[in-house]
C-alpha cells in the first residue's frame, strides 16, 4: 500500500463544509438504536466546539428507507424534503446536517436532480406549496454530520483525553472504517475522499491516534439493501453480506470498526452475535467479537465522555476491551443502569461476554 | 445455535482460486482447440439440442475454464453429438471432441 | 416501440440511469445482489434497452428486479455513466403501478413495506418506530437490544431523548400538524397512490393463492409475504 | 526564388516521416522537438505488434529520411505562435524568432494517467502497473517481478484504461490497447512460462492485419486466457496481491481472483503539447479533445487555420502504421498548400 | 518302403500345422454363436459349399481381387500360391505311378525325385519331370517377383508398405528359399543320376563338375525338409495364418454369417485372416492425403489381434470405408472398428429427457432434413419447392428442430444413446402413418435405413427425386452443364446408392465420370467418423478430393449431402449445388 496514492486522491476530494450555523436533522435508525450518538453529537458541537446547531421540533424523516424500499414514490420523497428545506429556510439556517448517510444521499441525490431537471424542482415547488403553503431555499451548504467532526477532528484532538493508542504497548490501534454507501458512491465528489478511498472517518482515526487497515471488501455493503434486511425472508442476503466483510478483515485483526452511516454499525454489531449464533464463530481475539463504533461515539470517548452515556451499552459485540486498551476507566456496575443509578436488571446471556469470561478463567 | 428463520445465502460469485480446474486441464490435453474458442456463441446458435433445451455449449465451455464445474455433467449430457457447431465454427474448434473429453473427464471424477 | 419502455422514460431516474449500456459487466462485477442472487444488473439494463415489451413486462413480473440493495455501487463505476440500480428503482416503480409486483414472491413483499415502514412514516413520522421493531420479528437483534426494548424510557432518558415528549429531541413525538402536513404531501404527490394500489393488488392475489388477507400485521397472507422464502434465488 | 518555410511541432514519428518527405520536396524544414531525441513515444516500446519488430528500427529507418535533409531544434518548447498575413512568427521558449509559410502539428498524444482510475489503485497498491511500466520493463531487460521481488505466478492485463470510459471522460477507443495486451501478454509467456496470464477486457477489438493471427497465436500456442469483463475493482491483499472484482460476461457470474500483477492497459489521451499549441493557434478540437481535422473522411490532415496542418495522433488514436502514413498524406496537403494548387481549395 | 532320416522336419512340421489347423478351425466354429452354428451345418452340404470352393479357388489361389487392382501383384501371388498347389497335386500322380501304390508316406511325393532315380519303364516319365520342373519354374517366377517386390515396390505401383514384425519377416525369408532349395537339391541329385527335367536336368549338368556330389545333393535334401519343417512351424505365429483362416472365412462368408456389432467368432477370424498385404494403406486418404500414416486399417487389425488397440488411433479414421472396397480379402473394416469403438466408449452419458414428444399430421411423406441440411438451407429450400410443385401430401418433420438421427453418436461408439434419440424419431414418424420417409442427408439415411425400426421405405432425396420424375410428378429439363458428381461415403460405399443419383443427374445436365468414382469416391474430408483429425489435416483431404473431382474441369460439381457440400464448398473452385438444388432448378411444371 502506497499511502502516498491515497494522499493525492484525498487532496482532490476536498469537499465545502460550512463554519457554523449548521440546521440538524435526525436519523431514523441512529435515534432508535444509537441514541447516545446524536446526544453526543449535539453535545460536542455545542459544548466542546461552540457551535449552533439548531434542531426544528417538525422535522420527520426524509423518507429514504421508504424511498429506498420503493414504496414512497421520487415526488412524494422530493417534497418532504423540500419541507425540511423550507423548515431549515424558515428557521433562518442555510448549511443543513444530516445525521444519516441516507438521508444526506437522499439530500444530494433531490439536489442533483434538481440541477440537471429544473422543470423537477419546479414541480416540487407546487406541490410542497399545495400541500403545505410552505416555501423554500435550496441549502448552501450540506454536509453529514460526520463531514463536521471531520472538520474540526484537530480541534477535538487537542481536546483529547485519550486517543486510540494501546496504553499497555503504545501501539496505534487498528481501525476498519465502513462509510456506508450511500455517503459518496452516488456522488463521490460530495464525499471527503471520494468514493473509492473516503477519508472522512480515516481522517478521524489518523488524527486520533489509530492507524487505518484497508482490507479487500473495505467497498461492499453492510447488507442492509432496505427490503432486504426489513423483510425477514431476505435476511439470509443481509447477513452473506457482513459475513463477506467479516470474513476479510478478520485476518487484520482490527481493534474496531469505526462507521459512519446509521445502520451500518447496528449490521456489523448485530451480525456478529447472529453469525456466533448460527456459525458460532465470532471474529475478534479471543473468541471476542470486533467492538463496533459510530464516529460520535469514538469522538465522544476520545473526549472523555463516560461509555454509558454515549450508550456503547446497547452494543450486542461488548467495547470494554476496546476501553480498557484506550486506557478509557468505566464502570461495569453502571452498565445497564438506568438515570441516576437505577438498576435496570441486565440483558440475557451475551455470548460474546460469556466466551470473554471462558477465555479469562483459562 | 438459533435457528433465525434464514441462513447465509452461498456465493455466487466466481471464486477463482477456490475453484478446481481439472476438467478444464483434461479437456486442453485431449484436445487443444478447446483453449482457442472465442466464445462467439455460434456453436450454441447452431446447436440442435439446443432447440429443444437452454443447453448452451459455448457457456458449458467458459464454466469449466473457470472450474464451476457443478452442473457440467447435467449439462453435456444433452449434448447430441451431431456435429453442427464443428462445421459451424469459425475458429475451427474441434467441438465433437472437447465434448467427449469433458465427459471423459467427468466420468473420471 | 414498447409502450411499458415508453412509462419507464417518464421516470426521470429512468432518463438518468440508461443511456447506453456496452454489456461490459462493471456493475455485475461489484454488485453485492449478484453474489448472493440470480442476480445480473447487467442483463436486467441489457433486456430493458431491447425496448422489447413483452420482455419488460416478464421483468416487472419477475423476481430479479427485487434482489437489489439500492446500495448504488454501480454508479460509481459504470463506464457509460448508467446507473443500473435507478433503473431498478424506475422498474419497481412501474411494476407496482401496474400491479405486476404481486406475480413475484419477492415483489409481494411490497406490501410488508407498506405498511410497516410507509405505516410509521405516516404514523410516527420515521421511517422506524422502536416498538415495531422487537425481536418477535427481528431475532437476529439480540438479546441487549430485548433488554432495551424492556427497559425503553430508562434507557432512552438516561441517554438524552426526549422520548414521546415535545419539542425537539430523539423519538420525540412529533406534532400532529406536522403530520398532517406529511400526509398531506402523500395524497398530492401520489404517495397514497402507491400505497393504495399496494393494497389493491395484493389483496386480489391474496384471494388468488386463497390467503386470509387483513388489516394491520396480523394476518395469514402479511405473515406468509414477510417470512416465506421458496429458495428458488440462488441456483448458484 | 528561395525555398519556402514549414516549421514541424513535435519530432516524434509523424514529424520525423512528415518532414523527410516535405524535405525531398525541396522545402526548408525544421523540427521543434521539446525532448533532446526525435522519435517520440516509440522510444520507450521494444517490440511493436504485431511482428514483435523492434520500435529502434523503425526509428533508424525515419531518421535516415530526416538525417541531412531537415533542421531539428532540440530540447525547445514553443511560447507562441501569430500568424500576419500568411506568415507565422513562432518564438521558441528561449526567445528566438522562426518564421515560416506553414506550420505543421504533431504534438501526438501522452497517455493515460491510470491514477485516474482510482478503483485500480495504480500508485497505490504496489503490484499495479501500467502497460508502459512493463514496456519499460522490457526496454531495459529488466526482470518482471512483484514489489516484494518474487516472480509473479499470476498476471492479469486490464484493458480500456482510460478508455471508452466517460468515467473519465474519454469516451473513444483507443484502437491500440487491446493488440498492445495481446503482446505484451504474449512477451510475459515468452520470459516467464510458468505464469497464468489473463486480459480482462470488454471487446477485443483486433482490426490490423495479423492483429487476429497474433490473438489465436496467444490462445493456442501461449495459453494467454481471456475473461471478457470490465474490472470493477481491485483491492490489495494482506501479502500485498491483488484480488480483483469482474463479471465474467460470458458466464453471467460476477468472478474474483488473486493476481501478483496487475497491468493496466492504458490509453491515448491528447497530449499537454497539443493543447498548449491548440490554444496559441486556436486550433478547434473534436469531442474526443483531440484536435479536430476539417473533415473526418477527406480533409484529415487540415485545421481549422489556413495555414495549419495535423499528422499522427494528435489527431486520434493512431498505430504506428497509420501514423507513418498519414505522415506522408500530411506531407502532401502542405506541399500542395505551398505550391498554391487548387487540390487543396476543394470544399466537401 | 522308402525313407530317410532328412524327411523328418517336413513331415513333423506338417503333422504339426495339420493338427493346429484343425484346432484353431474347430474353435471357431464352436464359438460361433447358435444361430450361425445352424447355418455353417445347414449349408455345408450343399451348393454353397461348392460356390465356396470355387471362390477359394479364385481368391486363395488366382487371387482375383488382387489382379482386378494390379496385375503384376496378382500374378505373383498366383504362381506363388497355385504353382504350389500343383507341386503337390501333380507331384502326388506322379508319384503313384511311380510307386505304383496309392499308399504313399506324405513326404514320398514332395522328396519323390531322391528315392526314385531309375525311370526306365515307367510310362510319363518324361512328361512328368519336364511338367514338374515347368511348376517349379512358373513357381520360382513369382518368387523372384516377390524379391524384385521387396527391393522396388514401386515397379508395382505400391507407395507405402506396412512395417512388418520380426517373425513376418522370418517366414517370409523361409517361404523364399523353400523352391530355390528344391531346384539345388533336384539339380544336384540330376547331375549325379544324369537326368532331370528341362530346368532340372540342365542345372544338374552345369553342376556336374562339382567335388561329392552325393553330399552336396543330401545336403541340399535337409536344408529343403528343413525350411518346409520350418514353414509349418512358425506359421500360426505370423501373418501367414491368413492362409488357412481366409478359406474358413469365405466357407463362413458364403453361409451367411457376417461381422455383427459385437467381437463374435467370425470377427476374430476376419482379424486372423488379415494377410497384412497393406494394400489398405495406400487406398486411405488420411494416408496420401493428410499425410497420417499409423492409424490405417492394417495397423488397427493387427492392434486388434494382439488387443493393443490405441484409443487415439481408433478414432482418428473417418470411416469412409474406402480401405474395405480394396481389401483383397474383403474384411468389415468399418465393422471391425464400430466394434471396438462401442467397447472404448461403453459408458451411458448422455440424458434426452428435455426432447419433446412430437406428433405430426397423418400424411403419405414425411421428409427429415436432418441437423446438417439445416446449414445448408438451400437443399431444404429445394426439397420443399419441389414438394409443393410435385403437390406432395408431407410433412417436413423437422422443420425447427432436428432430433439427431443418431448416426453421430454411433459412430463415436454411443449406440445405447442413439437408441434413445432414435426412439423419439420412430415415434414421431409412426404418428403421421407415412408410407415414405425421405432424407437429405446420407448420415441419417444410412441409420434410418438400418438402425430404425420403422416398417416404411426410406429414400434419400435422390432415390425419391428419381421416382417422383419417373412417376412424371415433376418433369425435370437437360441442361448442357458438365457436371461432376461427388459420392457421399455414407450414400455410396456406406448406402450402395450409385445408380439413382445418376440418373436423376443425367436427365439435367452432362455427367462426367472420373476415376475414383463409386465404390472408389474419395471422402470430402468433412467426415463424422473421425472426432480426432484437427482441421489442418481435414483441409488436406478436401483440398486433394476437390482437385480429382475437377480433373475434367467440369461446370459444376455436384453431391447429394449437405456435409460433404459443406466441407467441398470450401476449395471448390467451381459452383457446388445439391443434387437437389440442380433438380429444382431445372424443374418445369
Amino acid at each position: 500500500m502506497i499511502i502516498e496514492g491515497k494522499q493525492a486522491i484525498w487532496k482532490e476530494y476536498q469537499k465545502e463544509i460550512a463554519d457554523d450555523k449548521y440546521f440538524y436533522v435526525r436519523s431514523c435508525v441512529r435515534q432508535n438504536f444509537f441514541p447516545g450518538s446524536e446526544t453526543a453529537f449535539l453535545q460536542i458541537m455545542r459544548e466542546d466546539l461552540g457551535k449552533d446547531v439548531f434542531e426544528h421540533s417538525c422535522h420527520t424523516t426524509c423518507t429514504g428507507i421508504g424511498y429506498h424500499g420503493d414504496v414512497v414514490p421520487l415526488d412524494t420523497m422530493m417534497t418532504v424534503v423540500a419541507r425540511q428545506f423550507a423548515l431549515m429556510t424558515e428557521s433562518g439556517y442555510e448549511n443543513l446536517v444530516p445525521s444519516c448517510i441516507t438521508s444526506f444521499g437522499i439530500y444530494t441525490e433531490v439536489l442533483d436532480t434538481w440541477h440537471h431537471f429544473p422543470e423537477t424542482e419546479e414541480k416540487v415547488r407546487t406541490y410542497l406549496k399545495k400541500a403545505t403553503g410552505r416555501e423554500f431555499q435550496i441549502p448552501k451548504n450540506l454536509a453529514h454530520a460526520s463531514d463536521l467532526i471531520y472538520k474540526f477532528r484537530k480541534e477535538i484532538a487537542q481536546k483529547a483525553q485519550y486517543k486510540l493508542i494501546d496504553t499497555n504497548t503504545g501501539i496505534p490501534l487498528k481501525a476498519v472504517e465502513h462509510i456506508g454507501c450511500h455517503y459518496a458512491k452516488m456522488f463521490p465528489s460530495k464525499g471527503i475522499g471520494g468514493a473509492e478511498y473516503p477519508y472522512v472517518l480515516s481522517g478521524m482515526i489518523e488524527e486520533w491516534g489509530g492507524e487505518v487497515i484497508d482490507y479487500p471488501e473495505r467497498r461492499h455493503c453492510c447488507g442492509f439493501g432496505f427490503r432486504q434486511y426489513l423483510v425477514q425472508a431476505n435476511r439470509g442476503y443481509s447477513m452473506s453480506c457482513s459475513h463477506k466483510k467479516f470474513e476479510s478483515m478478520e485476518p487484520y485483526h482490527p481493534d474496531l470498526i469505526l462507521t459512519n452511516c446509521p445502520g451500518c454499525p447496528m449490521f456489523l454489531d448485530k451480525w456478529q452475535y447472529a453469525i456466533h449464533e448460527m456459525q458460532g464463530k465470532s471474529y475478534g481475539r479471543n473468541g471476542e467479537g470486533i467492538p463496533v463504533l459510530t464516529y460520535e461515539e469514538l469522538a465522544g470517548l476520545v473526549l472523555g465522555y463516560d461509555p454509558w452515556d454515549l450508550g456503547l451499552q446497547l452494543h450486542q459485540v461488548p467495547c470494554e476491551t476496546l476501553l480498557d486498551k484506550m486506557g478509557i476507566p468505566f464502570d461495569p456496575a453502571k452498565k445497564y443502569c438506568g438515570k441516576n443509578g437505577k438498576d435496570l436488571g441486565h440483558p440475557a446471556c451475551n455470548p460474546f461476554e460469556q466466551k470473554k469470561m471462558l477465555t479469562f478463567k483459562d | 445455535m438459533i435457528n433465525f428463520g434464514y441462513s447465509l445465502s452461498n456465493d455466487r460469485q466466481i471464486d477463482f482460486d477456490k475453484n478446481d480446474l481439472k476438467i478444464a486441464r483434461f479437456v486442453n490435453q485431449g484436445e487443444p482447440t478447446f483453449k482457442i474458442c472465442i466464445a462467439c456463441g455460434t456453436c450454441t446458435a447452431t446447436c440442435s439440442a439446443g432447440q429443444f433445451t437452454d443447453f448452451n455449449f459455448r457457456k458449458l465451455m467458459i464454466m469449466i475454464k473457470r472450474g464451476e464445474d457443478h452442473k457440467v455433467k447435467e449439462e453435456v449430457s444433452k449434448c447430441m453429438l451431431c456435429g453442427k457447431c464443428t462445421l459451424a465454427c469459425p475458429r475451427n474448434v474441434n467441438t465433437r471432441n472437447v465434448i467427449i473429453n469433458i465427459k471423459k473427464a467427468v466420468n473420471l471424477k | 416501440m414498447s409502450t411499458l419502455y415508453n412509462e419507464l422514460k417518464k421516470d426521470i431516474r429512468f432518463e438518468e440511469g440508461l443511456k447506453a449500456c456496452i454489456n461490459c459487466g462493471t456493475c455485475t462485477a461489484i454488485c453485492a445482489a449478484s453474489e448472493f442472487y440470480d442476480y445480473d444488473p447487467r442483463v436486467i439494463v441489457d433486456t430493458v434497452q431491447t425496448r422489447d415489451e413483452q420482455k419488460i413486462e416478464e421483468l416487472l413480473k419477475s423476481e430479479t428486479i427485487w434482489y437489489c440493495g439500492e446500495c448504488m455501487s454501480c454508479k460509481t463505476r459504470c463506464p457509460r455513466g448508467n446507473t443500473p440500480g435507478l433503473v431498478i428503482m424506475a422498474l419497481r416503480a412501474l411494476s407496482q403501478e401496474k400491479g405486476y409486483f404481486v406475480e413475484s414472491e419477492k415483489g409481494r413483499q411490497q406490501l410488508f413495506m407498506k405498511r410497516v415502514v410507509g405505516g410509521w412514516i405516516l404514523k410516527y413520522g420515521y421511517c422506524l418506530y422502536l416498538e415495531g421493531i422487537g425481536t418477535d420479528m427481528y431475532a437476529e437483534q439480540g438479546p441487549v437490544w430485548d433488554w432495551c426494548q424492556k427497559n425503553w424510557p430508562e434507557v432512552m432518558e438516561r441517554l438524552g431523548a426526549n422520548y414521546k415528549g415535545d419539542g425537539p429531541g430523539i423519538l420525540r413525538k412529533i406534532p400532529e400538524e406536522a403530520l398532517d402536513e406529511i400526509r398531506e404531501i402523500f395524497k398530492v404527490t401520489g404517495g397514497d397512490e402507491r400505497f393504495e394500489k399496494i393494497e389493491h393488488f395484493s389483496k386480489e392475489k391474496a384471494k388468488e393463492l386463497n390467503l386470509e388477507f387483513g388489516e394491520g400485521t396480523d394476518n395469514e397472507y402479511f405473515s406468509h409475504i414477510f417470512s416465506h422464502n421458496s429458495n428458488k434465488h440462488n441456483k448458484g | 526564388m528561395e525555398k519556402k518555410k514549414i516549421v514541424v511541432i513535435g519530432g516524434g514519428i509523424a514529424g520525423m516521416e512528415s518532414s523527410s518527405f516535405l524535405a525531398a520536396m525541396d522545402f526548408d524544414v525544421t523540427i521543434i522537438e521539446k525532448a533532446d531525441k526525435l522519435g517520440g513515444h516509440v522510444r520507450n516500446w521494444e517490440r511493436l505488434f504485431p511482428t514483435m519488430r523492434l520500435g529502434a528500427e523503425v526509428l533508424d529507418f525515419l531518421n535516415q529520411g530526416v538525417e541531412g535533409r531537415v533542421k531539428i531544434v532540440y530540447n525547445t518548447e514553443i511560447t507562441d505562435i501569430k500568424k500576419k498575413k500568411d506568415v507565422f512568427a513562432i518564438t521558441t521558449g528561449d526567445g528566438k524568432n522562426i518564421e515560416a509559410d506553414a506550420v505543421l502539428v504533431t504534438t501526438g498524444y501522452d497517455l493515460f494517467d491510470a491514477r485516474k482510475k482510482e478503483e485500480y489503485g495504480y500508485k497505490i497498491y504496489d503490484n499495479v502497473i501500467t502497460s508502459s511500466d512493463l514496456e519499460m520493463l522490457f526496454t531495459e531487460g529488466k526482470k518482471i517481478l512483484t514489489a516484494d521481488g518474487k516472480t509473479p505466478k499470476r498476471i492479469g492485463f486490464v484493458h480500456c484504461v482510460g478508455s471508452r470510459d466517460e468515467k473519465v471522460g474519454n469516451a473513444y477507443c483507443s484502437k491500440v490497447c487491446c493488440v498492445t495486451a495481446v503482446k505484451q501478454a504474449v512477451e510475459i509467456k515468452d520470459r516467464l512460462p510458468e505464469a497464468e496470464v489473463f486480459c480482462f477486457y470488454m471487446d477485443m477489438r483486433m482490426f490490423g492485419m495479423h492483429f487476429e493471427f497474433l490473438y489465436k497465436e496467444a490462445q493456442e500456442k501461449y495459453g494467454v486466457n481471456f475473461i471478457r469483463g470490465r474490472l470493477s475493482e481491485a483491492s490489495e491483499n494482506m501479502d500485498g496481491s491483488i484480488v480483483v472484482k469482474v463479471e465474467d460476461t460470458l458466464a453471467g457470474k460476477p468472478l474474483r481472483m488473486n493476481l501478483d500483477l496487475l497491468v493496466l492497459m492504458v490509453g491515448f489521451v491528447p497530449s499537454e503539447g497539443s493543447n498548449k499549441v491548440g490554444k496559441m493557434i486556436g486550433l478547434k478540437t473534436g469531442p474526443n479533445k483531440f484536435f479536430k481535422t476539417q473533415d473526418q473522411h477527406t480533409l484529415t490532415n487540415v485545421s481549422n487555420i489556413e495555414g495549419v496542418f495535423f499528422a499522427g495522433a494528435c489527431t486520434s488514436p493512431k498505430t504506428i502504421t497509420e501514423t507513418i502514413t498519414d505522415a506522408r498524406a500530411a506531407a502532401v496537403t502542405v506541399a500542395d498548400y505551398l505550391h498554391d494548387q487548387p487540390l487543396g481549395r476543394r470544399t466537401i | 518302403m522308402k525313407f530317410d532320416l532328412f524327411v523328418l522336419p517336413f513331415t513333423v512340421g506338417l503333422a504339426f500345422i495339420l493338427l493346429y489347423t484343425v484346432y484353431r478351425f474347430a474353435r471357431w466354429i464352436s464359438k460361433l454363436s447358435f444361430a450361425e452354428k445352424k447355418k455353417f451345418w445347414l449349408w455345408l452340404f450343399t451348393h454353397k459349399t461348392i460356390l465356396a470352393i470355387k471362390e477359394v479357388f479364385m481368391e486363395c489361389l488366382i487371387h482375383r481381387k488382387i489382379y482386378k487392382n494390379n496385375p503384376l501383384l496378382g500374378y505373383m501371388h498366383m504362381s506363388i500360391a497355385l504353382g504350389w498347389l500343383a507341386l503337390i497335386v501333380v507331384g502326388n500322380l506322379e508319384s503313384r505311378i511311380y510307386s505304383g501304390t496309392h499308399l504313399n508316406p506324405p513326404y514320398f511325393p514332395i522328396f519323390l525325385r531322391f528315392f526314385v532315380h531309375d525311370h526306365h519303364g515307367i510310362p510319363w516319365s518324361f512328361f512328368f519331370t519336364n511338367l514338374m520342373d515347368l511348376i517349379l519354374l512358373f513357381v520360382l517366377s513369382g518368387i523372384i517377383l516377390a524379391y524384385l517386390k521387396r527391393a522396388f515396390s514401386f515397379l508395382f505401383g505400391i507407395k507405402r508398405k506396412p512395417r512388418r514384425r520380426i517373425q513376418d519377416i522370418m517366414i517370409m525369408i523361409i517361404l523364399w528359399s523353400i523352391f530355390p532349395l528344391r531346384l539345388f537339391a533336384e539339380s544336384l541329385t540330376a547331375s549325379v543320376y544324369g537326368n532331370g527335367g528341362f530346368l532340372t536336368g540342365t542345372i544338374g549338368s552345369m553342376f556336374s563338375y562339382l567335388p561329392y556330389p552325393n553330399e552336396l545333393a543330401y545336403t541340399f535334401w535337409w536344408l529343403y525338409s528343413i525350411s518346409l519343417g520350418a514353414f509349418f512351424f512358425v506359421l500360426p505365429f505370423t501373418r501367414y495364418m491368413h492362409i488357412p483362416a481366409e478359406i474358413l472365412l469365405i466357407f463362413m462368408r458364403r453361409f451367411g454369417i457376417h461381422t455383427e456389432k459385437k467381437y463374435t467368432s467370425f470377427a476374430d477370424l476376419e482379424v486372423y485372416s488379415c494377410p497384412k498385404c497393406g494394400m489398405c494403406m495406400d487406398k486411405c486418404q488420411m494416408g496420401f492425403a493428410a499425410n497420417v500414416k499409423d492409424m490405417q486399417s492394417v495397423y488397427f487389425i493387427q492392434s486388434v489381434r494382439r488387443n493393443k488397440v490405441e484409443e487415439q488411433k481408433l478414432y482418428n479414421c473417418m470411416i469412409c470405408g474406402r480401405c474395405q472396397e480394396f481389401c483383397p480379402v474383403g474384411i468389415s473394416l468399418n465393422d471391425q472398428r464400430m466394434i471396438q469403438r462401442r467397447l472404448v466408449a461403453d459408458v451411458v452419458d448422455a440424458k434426452f429427457d428435455y426432447l419433446p414428444e412430437k406428433v405430426i399430421p397423418a400424411v403419405d411423406v414425411v421428409y427429415f432434413a436432418g441437423c446438417m441440411t439445416h446449414l445448408t438451407p438451400a437443399i431444404k429450400k429445394s426439397m420443399v419447392e419441389i414438394f409443393e410443385q410435385a403437390g406432395v401430401n408431407y410433412n417436413f418433420m423437422d422443420a425447427d428442430g432436428t432430433i439427431c438421427c443418431g448416426r453421430p453418436l454411433m459412430l463415436a461408439g454411443k449406440d445405447t444413446e442413439a437408441r434413445e434419440l432414435q426412439k423419439r424419431n420412430e415415434d414421431t414418424i409412426r404418428s403421421s402413418g407415412a408410407k415414405i420417409l425421405v432424407t437429405s442427408c446420407p448420415i441419417c439415411y444410412k441409420v434410418f435405413k438400418e438402425e430404425y425400426k420403422l416398417d416404411i421405405e426410406i429414400m434419400h432425396h435422390t432415390q425419391y427425386l428419381l421416382k417422383l420424375s419417373n412417376e412424371n410428378k415433376i418433369k425435370v429439363k437437360p441442361s448442357d452443364v458438365l457436371a461432376v458428381y461427388h459420392d457421399p461415403c455414407e450414400l455410396g460405399r456406406g448406402s450402395d446408392v450409385y445408380k439413382e443419383p445418376r440418373k436423376l443427374l443425367g436427365k439435367a445436365v452432362n455427367l462426367q465420370e472420373i476415376k475414383n468414382s463409386k465404390e472408389k469416391s474419395l471422402c470430402c474430408g468433412g467426415s463424422l467418423g473421425n472426432t480426432q483429425m484437427n482441421s489442418f489435416k481435414r483441409d488436406m483431404i478436401t483440398e486433394d478430393a476437390c482437385k480429382q473431382l475437377l480433373k475434367g474441369n467440369p461446370d459444376l460439381l455436384v453431391t447429394a449431402c449437405p456435409l460433404c457440400k459443406k466441407t467441398l464448398g470450401k476449395y471448390a473452385t467451381v459452383e457446388i449445388k445439391d443434387i437437389a438444388e440442380v433438380v429444382a432448378g431445372q424443374l418445369n411444371n
